[in-house]
């Protein structure tokens, strides 16, 4: 789907710069379109506990902002949603292709309520928590999102459920079983095929070579024995008996065999009255040779055909040669499907359907399922059009995929328990499942996974940068030991532990959930700092870090708080006094970098700095949970939005450049493209919403210039 | 269960007893609110009438230092609370009926907690009500 | 009391590249030291700065046990070259004190 | 009037309402409630089916009020009063009634107790519709000009972008040239840019500006009037011929104060200030930028050979000036690069308490230090002392070094900065006087709130920009400045403002003329006015209400009220709220 959109101003980002400078631009009377990645509106600042230096609340400041941006009459706000390219137009104007990412999720009919984040069988680490806790593939950024809508985060199809020649949505099946929801797994995988017991025995498992995991670690996750558990839970439980539709046309099938089965089976579904002629035969057809040879336990493959029977399918007993004029005409069918080839040709009616697997060559179970759903499609739109088609691509490249061998027979019995344990080891690598547990519990019916990305082209006389900065990856400097030690923290993980809406509802160390009592915080982690890659100072740690240390001492009162810094760099209106007022609270300050960081036993931790305002000479000090006052990076993915050498120049740091000198804050080096905030460079809150104002202004003066001509 | 009328503000309290309920914590039956646009607002006759049409108790939930109208939200909603609470008491009515306490966006836990303890203490009233 | 002079640098200037001068008193050089040296490297090149010869010499035992393993410079955030420093201060303690 | 005929909605929000509330009963009990003409249970009441049914039923039904029971107002205020305004009501008579969060939500365990209260908040719902009259946003037509208080280097780019924007500006400037303190100088640090040739380049784009009028000598006197329109006196002093001071007359829609900061200057004694070869920071740029082609730093004719800088000279005080002055770092070092380019062979020494080269700025710092210049640390409480040269002798700078030995060092020097901040101006007051602008406790202008609006004032319409709101550097002074003229900008773009109706009401019946409401107004929005009796009585410019209330509970007569918040809704809400 495409549309169009025609602005003055595009804003790129919608953290506190891109909010601030839409509404002053949209309050000027300018048409802004804003444009956010994430699923709402709120960037960084709305994740954090309290803010620095006058303590006040991050939200109360935020959400008001959050919802004047959103609900601004000149402001379109498009989140989960990319720039992809700009392009300079022939009037000077810009092109810009603006993709909304599918949320799978209609935002016109959700309501917030969060039931579908209560059944999703997938967790992710939550990235509005810094990974410290876990939130589902679908769900609500955060309780104060705006929009607050679900999305459901989908990264295509997991390799095992398209490998599925049979077509079940494999990941989903695993994910189910992984929360131990057997029944619904049960019945997920009848959504899509039948056949569950019999498959945990002879599916050759395409979906285990394909799987992620045994990429990564060369043991696939044992799907085929969780789908024999599956068949074996359901032979003790039952359920699952209840026809899918009732329908009034009738169809008729000729065989007893797997594919007879299986598109008796999908055309029921599909609301079709199958009716299934044995002609004298048992309901199995090759399958009971399985059974035969010990491949296939017999109570299993009969649970596979009495679920299939339940879905409202019919079986009657005619002589064998019975014409098949006559089978349509007794029985009142609107056509028939004859499993056998050979014998299909006998006849060249129009309402005769068959396929090209002979009855003699050995198929695969889960490739004659694919092929049973390929003829019920052509052959529901046959019932309801009266079409008759069966295209000669239909089950093109099937021939040379169904020549693999007989699989090897796998009769143990796995557990429920036993197949949960195996699904746990699922890396869940699509995200979402499709387990469409969501769609169950959706009151507002709002899911929708046929959503597709939508591209917007948008006109625009001028583009703001707000995209702000990334957080340094502190494990880019191994001695601090953040990947190997867990009471080693960033920052912005230390915020969520003080936020109100926090993660753990108090603040705790990950290692044990116990209270610490003795916290480092640790500056220039990743700033004024060449083997960190930035030499720069990131202008927020220091504050942040005194912030938190107040915010510490009031959360935790006999807590000891000790910042370990360079230099302090206290500058702001009023952030002189907050570090006098941090000092006087109790807060350590030790002059000293800390350069190495070790685990005691209990991981306690021991950290390393010269003590040179003291004893003097190297120190060990033991903490039982440390802070890393991460640094301020670049964010200059934009740039490559921008096609060919037309980007936007950047620092030697890679921020956006101000490359028209000190009284031409927020303009770039490319005319109608300016930058706003930390995209700049890092910044502090209050120093962000003056510098997207003065973008504002900027912008204004060169729409106004412009207009006139 | 006694009755509580709450007075919340649109941007600051309000969108925290709101969390309480989006993360499903519940409070007591018998709180109600009521939204206004800042605390310091609130007129000591409202609570004093609604303490004599029945209401048990009268919380205010404050905007506290979170204000964005007034610096001095705290104070203002503090002289409204002791102007009420001093009507309250020319009515014959215990002044420990009227309660604040400064309710900021995200916190819905102070707000359950305040919510089940003034509950209580209400309860506790009435019962030394009783006893007299 | 020390007093404040260049003498030290300008002579070890005119030894080599003495780029002590960048350290912004961090301490990760103190802290790295594998061999626990209490007063090396950032110490020993502040005594150089502020001119302080007779410091050096009072202290140059630590100067002469340094491993010139260079975890130090390797993890200075301003990229001090430590142990070619260490070697200049090293040439000159040699020359002015044991007269090699 | 009050709405008469009400249309009641209750929303199962599909099972998170009704699961827990039982909704139709929620609808049967409130059905003869006085003035209910309608009520109906909506499965979804924000889906647009259900929205084309309400804006049917409120068109046939001549509905003039509506009550939504669903979620919170924070997700479908706006839905539901664009809905309202689709139907041809006024939005102001539609309420929402939060059973979701504030009910169903919370009491997930007690259907009937829930019911209950549901059915209690909704009864107060329709009261509050009952007594809620249309209300419509305040329009406030603008004056599409500016008064734009000192002509520094923020305000005249701030001058500039409002120009550019089409509005008319009048640029004052104290002095009798502009410029202010970049003016003066020749090279601003971080990029060495040109501060006197900078303002000529603004004072250039200012004069082929028509709309910008530029007057020097000139100071605010008088200002009258409120947001969007302003008139205000400006007296400029009698220029060469001239006797008399001219007093213009201007009418303006917005005021932006740019007037700036002024280096702190250390008393006599200060750190030995006030003897030979002692300079504050100004008089050390002086210093620079008067021998810009001079090969060497000389002072007083003699070459300097040894410069020490004494950091935090009025900036973090433990009394007094307390607060980081910001630029001083920066600038110092800037300076000492300067000195190296000259002259590699100046010793120069820092004493300094923590270098706040913040940003990028820190490439100053490692630039400094890779040149060689040394830098010394030192405790507050024992801050370094000047020793001056006696019978010729030099200067001698001794400090207890922190980061070596901990020893007390002694410095030689042929020159001594002191690194000295900013404080704000004296001439500031006349402007604080006229504005009525609130400061800090560092003396400089406040801003409502450091992150919500860091450029405006409690006065509306009146903002702050460059140091005269706290020490800055150049650009950040032309950021603060050029925030400030969007702020102004985006109320006089339009030609006018719409303000929200919830404003203080004045019931003139009831007003006795006390005048406590004036008191109590924090935004000067009150004043007392006649009656045509002659008798006091309360006027309220809605132009400045913001409608928070404070007014409200100080009238003694109830003569004041927020519109949408009156004292008859919020009564009959709490009977509402009490009926059972």
């Amino acid at each position: 789907m495409k549309t169009r959109l025609q602005v003055d101003c595009l804003v790129v980002g919608g953290g506190i710069s891109g909010m601030e400078s839409a509404i002053t631009l949209g309050d000027m009377g300018f048409d802004v379109l804003l444009v956010e990645k994430e699923a709402s509106i709120g960037g960084k600042m709305i994740l954090l506990s309290k803010v620095f230096p006058t303590l006040d609340c991050s939200s109360c400041i935020s959400t008001p902002k959050m919802a004047s941006t959103y609900n601004h009459p000149k402001v379109t706000s498009f989140t989960y949603s990319e720039v992809r390219s700009i392009k300079r137009g022939p009037n000077g104007a810009f092109e810009a292709k603006v993709i909304k990412r599918p949320t799978f999720v209609d935002p016109e009919r959700c309501t917030g309520c969060g039931q579908c984040e209560k059944v999703c069988t997938v967790a992710r680490p939550d990235q509005f928590n810094d990974g410290l806790i876990a939130r589902r593939a679908i769900y609500i950024p955060f309780p104060q999102a705006v929009p607050k809508k679900a999305v459901v985060e989908k990264k295509g199809v997991s390799p095992c459920t398209r490998s599925c020649p049979a077509g079940i949505s494999v990941h989903g099946m695993v994910a189910l079983v992984r929360n131990g929801r057997f029944d619904r797994a049960y019945s997920r995988h009848l959504e899509d095929a039948p056949f569950v017991g019999s498959l945990g025995h002879l599916c050759p498992a395409y979906c285990e070579m394909k799987c992620t995991q045994g990429k990564k670690s060369k043991i696939p996750v044992g799907i085929k024995g969780i789908e024999r558990a599956l068949g074996y839970w359901h032979l003790k439980n039952g359920g699952d008996k209840t026809p899918s539709k009732s329908g009034e046309k009738r169809f008729g099938i000729v065989g007893v065999g797997p594919l007879a089965l299986s598109l008796a089976y999908f055309l029921a579904q599909k609301g079709v009255r199958p009716l299934i002629f044995t002609q004298g035969k048992r309901l199995g057809g090759s399958l009971l040779d399985a059974v035969e040879k010990g491949l296939l336990p017999k109570e299993i493959l009969e649970d596979d055909i009495n679920t299939i029977l339940a879905q409202g399918v019919e079986q009657k007993d005619s002589p064998e040669n019975t014409p098949f004029d006559a089978l349509l005409e007794q029985n009142g069918l609107e056509g028939l499907f004859i499993e056998d080839p050979v014998r299909a040709k006998e006849s060249e009616r129009e309402r005769i359907f068959s396929s090209p697997l002979k009855l003699d060559e050995p198929h695969l179970l889960p490739h004659i399922i694919g092929v049973a759903r390929k003829i019920s499609g052509p052959i529901e739109k046959f019932l309801e059009k009266g079409e008759y088609s069966l295209p000669e691509d239909a089950f093109k490249g099937l021939e040379g995929e169904i020549s693999i061998q007989e699989p090897q027979g796998h009769n143990e019995e796995l557990l429920p328990e036993e197949a949960q344990g195996l699904a746990s080891r699922c890396l869940d690598c699509a995200v979402c499942s499709q387990c469409h547990e969501c769609m169950k519990a959706c009151p507002a019916n709002a899911i929708d996974f046929s959503m597709e990305p939508e591209e917007v082209s948008v006109t625009t006389k001028t583009i703001i940068i707000a995209t702000g900065f990334s957080l340094f990856d502190p494990s880019k400097k191994p001695l601090l030991g953040y990947d190997r030690l867990p009471n080693v923290i960033t920052a912005m993980q230390m915020d969520r532990l003080l936020a109100p809406t926090r993660p753990y509802n108090a603040v705790l160390r990950p290692s044990d959930g116990k209270v610490p009592g003795n916290i480092a915080i640790v500056l220039c982690a990743g700033s004024r700092d060449r083997t960190a890659g930035n030499t720069w100072c990131s202008r927020i740690c220091c504050m942040y870090s005194i912030k938190q240390a107040q915010l510490i001492m009031g959360a935790l009162p006999i807590a000891n708080v000790t910042i370990y810094y360079i230099d302090i760099r206290a500058f702001g209106k009023g952030y002189e006094e907050f570090f006098q007022q941090a000092k006087a609270m109790g807060t350590n300050f030790v002059k000293g970098k800390v350069a190495r960081i070790e685990p005691t036993a209990n991981d306690d931790l021991y950290i390393y700095y010269e003590d040179m305002e003291r004893k003097g000479g190297l120190r060990r000090q033991k903490h039982d949970l440390v802070v890393l006052a991460v640094g301020a990076m670049a964010s200059p993915q934009l740039r490559k939005a921008f096609m060919g050498d037309d980007a936007p120049d950047v620092d030697e740091m890679a921020f956006f450049s101000q490359s028209k000198g000190l009284s031409e804050p927020g303009v770039t080096n490319i005319e109608g493209v300016f930058v706003a905030g930390s995209a700049t460079g890092p910044r502090d809150i209050p120093d962000c919403v003056v510098h997207a104002n003065a973008c504002a202004a900027q912008v204004a003066s060169y729409l106004k210039k412009t207009e006139k001509g | 269960m006694a009755r509580i009328l709450v007075f919340s503000t649109n941007n600051i309290s309000d969108p925290g007893i709101d969390l309480c309920g989006s993360n499903h914590m519940d409070y007591p039956l018998g709180v109600s609110v009521i939204s206004v646009p800042c605390s310091s607002g609130i007129d000591p006759r409202w609570i004093l009438y609604a303490l004599e049409h029945g209401f048990d108790g009268v919380f205010v939930a404050a905007d506290g230092t979170d204000c964005s109208y007034l610096q001095d939200c705290t104070t203002r909603t503090g002289k409204v609370i002791r102007e009420a609470q001093e009507l309250a008491k020319g009515a014959g009515l215990d002044p420990r009926r009227i309660k604040m306490a400064a309710i900021c966006s995200v916190c819905s836990e102070a707000f359950q907690n305040h919510m089940k303890k003034f509950d209580q203490a209400l309860e506790e009233l009435r019962g030394e009500g009783n006893e007299d | 009391m020390i007093k404040v002079n260049d003498s030290v640098v300008r002579e070890l200037r005119s030894r080599g590249r003495f780029d002590a001068s960048k350290c912004f008193s961090c301490g990760t050089c103190t802290a790295l030291c594998p061999v626990g040296l209490p007063i090396l490297p950032r110490e020993i090149f502040r005594y150089a700065l502020l001119g302080a010869q007779e410091e050096l010499i009072k202290r140059q035992d630590e100067i002469f046990s340094c491993l010139l393993c260079r975890m130090c410079e390797e993890n200075c955030p301003e990229g001090v070259g430590i142990s070619g420093n260490i070697r200049l201060i090293r040439g000159l303690l040699n020359e002015k004190v044991l007269g090699l | 009037m009050a709405s008469q005929k009400i249309g009641v909605f209750v929303c199962r929000c599909g099972g998170n309402i009704s699961d827990y509330v039982d909704v139709e009963k929620v609808v049967e009990s409130i059905k003869g409630v006085e003035g209910v003409k309608i009520a109906r249970v909506n499965m979804f009441s924000c889906s647009d089916s259900a929205q084309e049914e309400m804006i049917g039923l409120i068109k046939r039904e001549g509905l003039d009020g509506i009550v939504i029971a669903s979620c919170s107002p924070k997700l479908h205020l706006n839905t539901f009063r664009q809905m309202a305004q689709r139907a041809g009501l006024n939005p102001y008579q539609y309420t929402q009634v939060n059973i979701r969060e504030q009910c169903s939500w919370t009491h997930t365990h007690d259907r009937d107790g829930a019911t209950q209260k549901a059915t209690r908040l909704v009864r107060a719902g329709i009261e509050a519709t009952r007594h809620s009259e249309p209300l419509h946003p305040i329009e406030v037509v603008t004056r599409p000009s500016v008064l734009v208080v000192g002509a520094g280097i923020g305000g005249l780019r701030a001058a500039i972008a409002l120009g550019e924007m089409g509005l008319t500006v009048h640029l004052l400037e104290k002095a009798d040239r502009p410029g202010g303190l970049v003016g003066t100088r020749k090279a601003l640090f971080p990029t060495g840019a040109d501060g006197t040739s900078e303002i000529d380049s603004l004072l250039q784009r200012i004069h082929t500006l028509q709309n910008i009028s530029l007057y020097t000598n000139a100071s605010l006197v008088k200002k009258e009037g409120s947001i969007g329109d302003f008139s205000v006196s400006i007296r400029v002093e009698p220029k060469d011929g001239q006797d008399r001071a001219d007093t213009i007359q201007l009418n303006v829609g917005a005021i932006l104060v740019t007037t700036g900061a002024t280096p702190y200057v250390p008393k006599e004694g200060e750190y030995g200030y006030g003897a030979k070869g002692i300079v504050t920071l100004r008089e050390f740029l002086d210093l620079l930028d008067s021998s810009r082609d001079s090969d060497g730093i000389y002072y007083e004719g003699k070459r300097v050979r040894r410069i020490t800088y004494i950091y935090c000279v009025g900036s973090r005080q433990k009394e007094g000036h307390t607060y980081c002055s910001r630029f001083c770092c920066s600038s110092a070092i800037f300076a000492s690069l300067e000195v190296h380019k000259r002259s590699p062979d100046v010793l120069q020494y820092h004493l300094y308490r923590d270098i706040r080269t913040y940003g990028s700025l820190e490439a100053l710092y490692q630039r400094a230090l890779d040149q060689g210049s040394l830098f010394i640390r030192f405790s507050p409480d024992s801050p370094p002392k000047v020793e001056c040269g006696h019978n010729g002798g030099g200067i001698k700078v001794l400090v207890k070094d922190l980061l070596t030995s901990k020893r007390e060092l002694e410095i030689s020097s042929d020159l001594v900065v002191l690194v000295t901040g900013l404080v704000p101006r004296v001439e500031q007051q006349e402007v604080q006087d006229v504005l009525k602008l609130p400061v800090g406790i560092d003396g400089f202008f406040n801003e409502i709130h450091p992150k919500l609006r860091p450029v405006e004032t409690v006065v509306a319409g009146v903002y702050i920009g460059g140091c005269a709101q706290g020490p800055k550097n150049a650009q950040e002074s032309v950021e603060s400045s050029l925030g400030a003229a969007a702020k102004a900008g985006s109320i006089l773009l339009k030609g006018k403002v719409e303000l929200e109706p919830f404003v203080a009401e004045v019931d003139e019946g009831l007003c006795d003329g006390c005048g406590q409401c004036v008191e109590a107004c924090p935004y000067d929005a009150i004043t007392m006015g006649q009656r045509s009796d002659g008798t006091p009585v309360a006027v309220v410019n809605t132009r400045l209400c913001k409608g928070e209330g404070a007014c409200v509970p100080v009238c003694p007569k109830e003569a004041l009220e927020i519109r949408g918040y009156g004292h008859e809704k919020i009564r009959s809400m709490i009977r509402g709220l009490l009926t059972e």
